[in-house]
């Protein structure tokens, strides 16, 4: 269709080409349809649901805690970030306060899913580049970030990390030992492959001026996170409505100038660099007290309590048949995800589980700027900007 | 779609005498070849394709299979590994990537979602690929450990080092493809 | 447009300096990074033949325990199979007859316990639920197989064996 | 004699060219897994030395697939005409010095004819019409892009090329590659005299065999397989095979007129027999071509790659402009030397 | 921080002085101003909001409802005043026999696929949308399946017994 429209306009002939579902650059599934002036891209078309698995209505029918697994599957690069974005939306809609530790628990481990994100992300765009070598180091770090999910939750990638109240267990003091180790070893390699990449000018040349977007823009396109950040507007939710305690932490919002793909992948470094600091100021200032807070109603109890005391059985059973009193209304919460403003618009009927639950998925809302942003550029800048969005498709598609 | 799940004799070689599944000594040396030779093409849709990167990163490194050579292009590829949800709408398009493989070729379906669904038994979500191609080895977990896609690479191994060269022309392998809707 | 907050910091530096517009500089700090990697332990876990120690809090392969005498905890009552997202659990109870004591602990039991592996998302609710102690994730992977129908385990796979216990006192601690 | 002497050494030159091609594989894969920290291929075989036979053998066992839209001559036509102008190249490197057999000469160069070098250049640019045709017969719209790529991609590399040789023949004043070779006795090598014009033909040594930063022919994440994409069992391998094969040409190349060769300095202070000197020397020249091919994959697996209007721009305004000055310079430094 | 008092009285004033006939109920549950509002005047109200007057720049979210009890469908916009941090919920509720409200792609770019999403869930035709087709699922899809009559599962799993989810 397009082809014919821009073929009486022109009267040149264009080539289509289907960049995707099965493309080696589109890492999940995407399709985009490319018009193309031999290498030029003249105009985009992308298609997105090749995952869709209807997440949303999955959540309504499923009870609360059972929601927290589903969450891990939207931007599976950073899971934990999303189960404690979903463990705060039911806590503001139960009005639970939790303890300043678990606040600074979620924080140590909201952050080293952000590092584990980023290194993906940053790692991809090299690779996509071209540079496969920078990958393979420094995902041997996200390796030791597997390893510390692991030691608290028992999995690497899909977390199902902490519950309604807090976390299922403390930090093990092989939890401890594996953030130190990370905190020390990670910023060493991070250096590394910074020096590998960062100022070759191969990769700048690659970079600079590859999707470039204006803040104006990008704000009406609806983008947050990194990819907003990039433009030069510093909007970050962590800064804007703390959540978890983020206030009580000192750290800069790194932004860009033009928004392309280099200033995404800077603004996406020096993040690392903040959550690395702010994970240190977390550990020296870590509270103490209770890993939970005290919601008997949400909160499991130990199994002990279960065999001994008939309260505690009770509860055990309301909880896991999804038979406490959750108050109606609607609530929408928002985390700063690793991709933006990761929300939750839960609405409740008082019912076992939730009446509407809606995820904000930046990646969804971010994605729709991407047929303009590379129409005009070739298809190696196509590509580049893919990566440098960083478009998890689990989170795309819902 | 809609065939039945229950045909998966593509796994099971059955005693089957002359010009069958049995694998002569001239197979027996293909086989070593093929075994040692796996070119993946990963069709990797979510949450598995990032443990496969881990698979093939240097901590488990698969490249220790002679597997390391990821050709996207299904024309060169031995084996198919669908990592990840596979829904309605993806799913024509793994069966016409299963088809533009060349043969001998394998699948692999990596994780509870291209396996059988997994949590996701939802109106856009296929339950398991094997209802568009012929499946070979299963592997469990959402996602599996990196350990597990190896695991299950080494099956496939397996599977090839013992497979008799004409297993590909037997009626039984036709049969197969036939009922997936396969020429 | 007008910064939200006065805590921005701008880092992007995209000016080329005259050595990096050569690319020679960055070309070989590059290669002598690789190159240093020549030298390095390999990092490659040699997984067939060594195999990782998983956390003690795994969530793999699940097991139906039994008590110190030998007797399934299990008591059918159905809350794992609530409690399971992905719908994985299926089971059949039945009454504990006179003489089966040292069978079933309780009195009710599961006749028939099946978890399909292939649906299984190794979320731990289940274990979580049991108000019995009675099915556990352990730190053993599920194996691969050639068949679907291989993935249901029944009691047979999931059922401790008494000689071979697994032990799960670590998984429960909660530090 | 003389003829049962050629030919035994054509063949050997082509079997030891096949070796070293196969192997390249084999190193390229380990060279990478040793460079990421991981092991690398380690089953088929002894430290999977088995390796490429296992991939060749699993290669020819393979299904053809030729689409049904695709030019079929053409199509199978493409690889064989990579393979052979990259088996073909090899004819006029000259190997070693001359053996002395009972008293008769024999010289370890297929073929000594006066205009090596231009053979060389000219061979090289036959091949890239296997690439050409391969990706133009396909019918795949990918496969075409990598065509087009590669085809303008040699055609602006050969130019500054062409004319970073021109300065080392300037210097020799013969075209024969032999001749350039015995140009630069012990370890008067040119790459001394001649290090813009070395660091110019590697570039685009690296950009004719299309290997990383220049792989953009067939560039994996926005191409696919580029040309190849199409191909599948033995052709695909032909094709993989052409580019190691010409990769080891390349090397040779430059290890003949920039690294002297099977020349090696002090080789004559030990006082061995001319055929001693010869077989070192052509120890020599293989060791200089082995660290060659590492270099290449080196880089390989440590850079980005260029983008294609990139690449043209580096290729026309930096590259020729640069060229033509080294052979100004070296026009200027004749004069006054000698 | 959210529950920005005073400037939610400043807004609410400012949108009763112009648009008190379609407004039908403001509530402030969990600190977030809610306001319920005249499906048919939607357009004009967040014009008025996203105007440079009033700031609110940034359409974070839009979604379907639907209400099962009175049978109805909605929209629900939240909508972001960046510089003074407060956020707004409109909600808008559609007889579910001609579900119809105006697009916002004019004002927003991100309400595009937003708009396209809660089409392919709920049937909510948005008007003035430039391409208004399902983008999640398939096109031949002949229904809308978050409405909540229509079931979740696909029906074609075998192996499970639904006696033991309690669902």
């Amino acid at each position: 269709m397009i082809e014919s429209i821009n073929d009486k306009i022109s009267g040149e002939n264009y080539n289509t080409i289907n960049l995707g579902p099965t493309h080696p650059a589109t890492h999940g599934i995407f399709q985009n349809v490319l018009t193309m002036d031999g290498e030029k891209i003249i105009h985009a078309e992308s298609t997105v649901g090749y995952i869709h698995r209807a997440f949303e209505k999955l959540a309504e029918r499923r009870p609360y805690n059972q929601i927290t697994p589903i969450t891990d599957r939207l931007n599976y690069c950073s899971a934990p970030i999303n189960n404690m974005g979903w463990e705060m939306t039911v806590e503001k809609l139960l009005g639970v306060q939790t303890p300043k530790k678990v606040d600074y628990m979620r924080v140590i481990i909201m952050e080293l899913a952000r590092i584990a994100d980023h290194v993906i992300c940053n790692s991809i765009l090299a690779v996509d580049c071209g540079a496969l070598t920078g990958f393979t180091y420094i995902f041997q770090q996200r390796e030791k970030i597997y390893e510390i999910f692991e030691s608290i939750c028992g999995a690497r990638l899909t977390t199902n990390i902490g519950r309604i109240g807090g976390f299922e267990r403390d930090f093990s003091e092989q939890t401890w030992k594996l953030i130190k180790d990370f905190l020390t070893e990670f910023p060493k390699a991070f250096r590394e492959y910074e020096s590998l990449v960062n100022r070759n000018r191969i990769f700048m040349d690659r970079t600079i001026g590859t999707g470039p977007m204006t803040p104006e823009n990008a704000l009406n396109y609806g983008f947050t996170g990194p990819n907003l950040r990039a433009t030069g507007l510093d909007y970050d939710v962590r800064v804007m409505n703390p959540y978890s305690s983020y206030q009580d932490f000192d750290f800069t919002i790194p932004v860009g100038k033009q928004g392309d793909s280099y200033d995404r992948y800077m603004v996406r470094s020096a993040e690392m660099w903040n959550s690395i600091s702010i994970i240190q100021q977390a550990m020296n200032k870590m509270p103490e007290g209770p890993y939970h807070a005290d919601v008997p109603e949400f909160y499991l109890p130990p199994k002990e309590d279960v065999y001994t005391k008939m309260e505690a059985l009770i509860y055990h059973f309301k909880i896991i048949m999804g038979e406490t009193k959750v108050p109606i209304g609607e609530v929408y919460h928002s985390v700063e995800g690793a991709n933006g403003e990761l929300g939750f618009y839960l609405v409740s009927d008082g019912g076992r589980t939730p009446y509407r639950l809606h995820f904000r998925r930046p990646c969804f809302i971010a994605y729709q700027a991407y047929a303009k942003m590379i129409e005009g550029s070739v298809l190696s800048d196509a590509i580049i900007t893919m990566s440098s969005l960083n478009i998890i498709a689990g989170e795309l598609d819902a | 779609m809609g065939v039945d799940t229950k045909v998966t004799i593509v796994a099971a070689p059955e005693g089957h005498s002359e010009a069958g599944f049995f694998a002569t000594s001239l197979d027996k040396a293909v086989g070593l070849a093929r075994k040692n030779s796996i070119w993946p093409l990963p069709f990797a849709t979510s949450c598995c394709g990032i443990e496969f990167m881990a698979t093939m990163a240097s901590n488990y490194d698969m490249a220790r299979f002679g597997a390391e050579r990821l050709s996207f292009s299904p024309r060169q590829a031995d084996l198919l590994m669908v990592m990840g949800t596979i829904s309605k709408k993806m799913g024509p398009v793994v069966k016409q990537v299963y088809l533009q493989m060349a043969e001998p070729r394998w699948v692999i379906a990596v994780g509870a979602c291209a396996s059988s669904g997994g949590i996701f038994d939802t109106y856009s979500v296929l339950q398991g690929i094997d209802k568009v191609v012929p499946v070979d080895v299963y592997v469990p977990g959402c996602p599996p450990r990196p350990e597990q896609i190896i695991d299950g690479l080494m099956r496939i191994q397996d599977l090839i080092g013992n497979e008799s060269l004409r297993r590909r022309n037997s009626p039984e392998y036709k049969a197969l493809l036939a009922s997936y809707g396969i020429e | 447009m007008k910064a939200l907050t006065n805590r921005s910091k701008v880092a992007v530096n995209k000016e080329l300096s005259f050595m990096e517009r050569l690319y020679f500089p960055a070309i070989i700090k590059g290669m002598a990074i690789t190159l240093s990697h020549l030298f390095k332990k390999k990092a490659t876990l040699k997984y067939p033949e060594v195999q990782k120690e998983f956390a003690p809090v795994y969530r793999g392969k699940h097991v139906l325990k039994r008590d110190e005498k030998g007797a399934e905890n299990c008591t059918a009552c159905g809350l794992c199979a609530v409690a399971c997202p992905a719908e994985a659990i299926t089971m059949t109870a039945a009454e504990r007859k006179k003489g089966e004591e040292g069978k079933y602990r309780e009195e009710k039991y599961a006749a028939v316990y099946e978890i399909n592996m292939l649906r299984c998302i190794f979320c731990g609710l289940c274990e979580e639920a049991c108000p019995k102690e009675a099915i556990f994730l352990t730190d053993e992977i599920v194996k691969t197989s050639y068949d679907r129908q291989d993935f249901v385990y029944g009691k047979d796979k999931l059922v401790e064996d008494m000689n071979n216990r697994i032990d799960i006192t670590k998984r429960q601690k909660k530090y | 004699m003389e003829l049962i002497f050629k030919a035994s050494l054509v063949v050997a030159i082509f079997v030891v060219t096949l070796l070293v091609a196969l192997y390249s594989t084999f190193a390229e894969r380990k060279i990478s897994a040793v460079l990421q920290d991981r092991i690398g291929p380690n089953r088929a075989g002894p430290f999977g030395l088995l390796q490429p036979l296992a991939d060749g053998v699993k290669m020819f066992m393979k299904e053809e697939i030729i689409p049904t839209t695709s030019s079929k001559w053409l199509f199978i036509f493409a690889p064989c005409l990579a393979m052979l102008t990259a088996g073909m190249s090899s004819a006029v490197m000259p190997w070693g010095g001359n053996l002395i057999i009972d008293g008769e000469t024999y010289s370890l160069q297929v073929a000594d004819i006066n205009i090596g070098i231009l053979y060389i250049l000219g061979i090289t640019s036959v091949g890239i019409y296997g690439i050409m045709i391969g990706g133009w017969a396909s019918d795949n719209k990918y496969s075409l892009l990598g065509a087009i790529r590669a085809s303008s991609q040699m055609i602006s590399y050969e130019l500054a090329m062409g004319l970073s040789v021109i300065a080392v023949v300037m210097m020799t004043g013969d075209l024969s590659i032999n001749e350039i070779v015995k140009g630069q006795p012990g370890a008067h090598w040119n790459v001394f005299y001649q290090p813009l014009g070395f660091i110019i033909f590697l570039i685009c040594a690296f950009a004719e065999t299309n290997r990383a930063p220049f792989d953009l022919p067939e560039c994996e994440t926005e191409l696919i397989g580029g040309y190849h994409t199409e191909y599948s069992s033995m052709k695909l391998g032909f094709f993989l095979f052409a580019e190691y094969i010409n990769m080891f040409v390349s090397c040779a190349l430059i290890a003949a007129v920039y690294f002297g060769g099977y020349n090696m300095p002090f080789i004559n202070d030990f006082g061995w027999s001319p055929n001693t000197v010869t077989i070192v020397g052509t120890a020599c020249f293989f060791l200089k071509i082995a660290f060659g091919i590492f270099f290449f994959m080196w880089v390989r697996w440590t850079l980005p790659r260029f983008r294609y209007d990139q690449l043209m721009r580096l290729g026309w305004q930096i590259l020729i402009p640069l060229s033509i000055i080294n052979v100004i310079l070296t026009g200027l430094g004749i004069i006054v030397f000698k | 921080m959210e529950s920005n008092n005073a400037e939610h009285t400043k807004i609410v004033e400012a949108l009763n002085s112009r648009f008190a006939s379609s407004i039908k109920e403001i509530a402030e549950p969990f600190g977030a101003l809610t306001i319920s509002v005249d499906s048919n005047n939607i357009k004009s109200i967040i014009a008025f909001l996203a105007s440079e007057e009033m700031g609110f720049s940034f359409l974070t979210d839009v979604c379907g409802m639907h209400y099962d009890t009175t049978d109805e469908l909605g929209v629900v916009y939240h909508i972001h005043n960046l510089y003074t941090n407060t956020r707004i919920r409109l909600k808008t509720r559609l007889p579910k026999a001609k579900p119809e409200i105006d697009s916002m792609v004019s004002l927003f770019k991100s309400a595009n696929w937003q708009e396209r999403e809660t089409y392919d869930f709920y049937g909510i035709i948005f008007k003035g949308h430039p391409d208004l087709r399902r983008i999640l699922n398939m096109d031949e899809m002949d229904y809308f399946p978050l409405r909540k009559e229509y079931a979740l599962e696909d029906g074609t799993r075998t192996d499970k017994n639904d006696t033991m989810f309690g669902r």
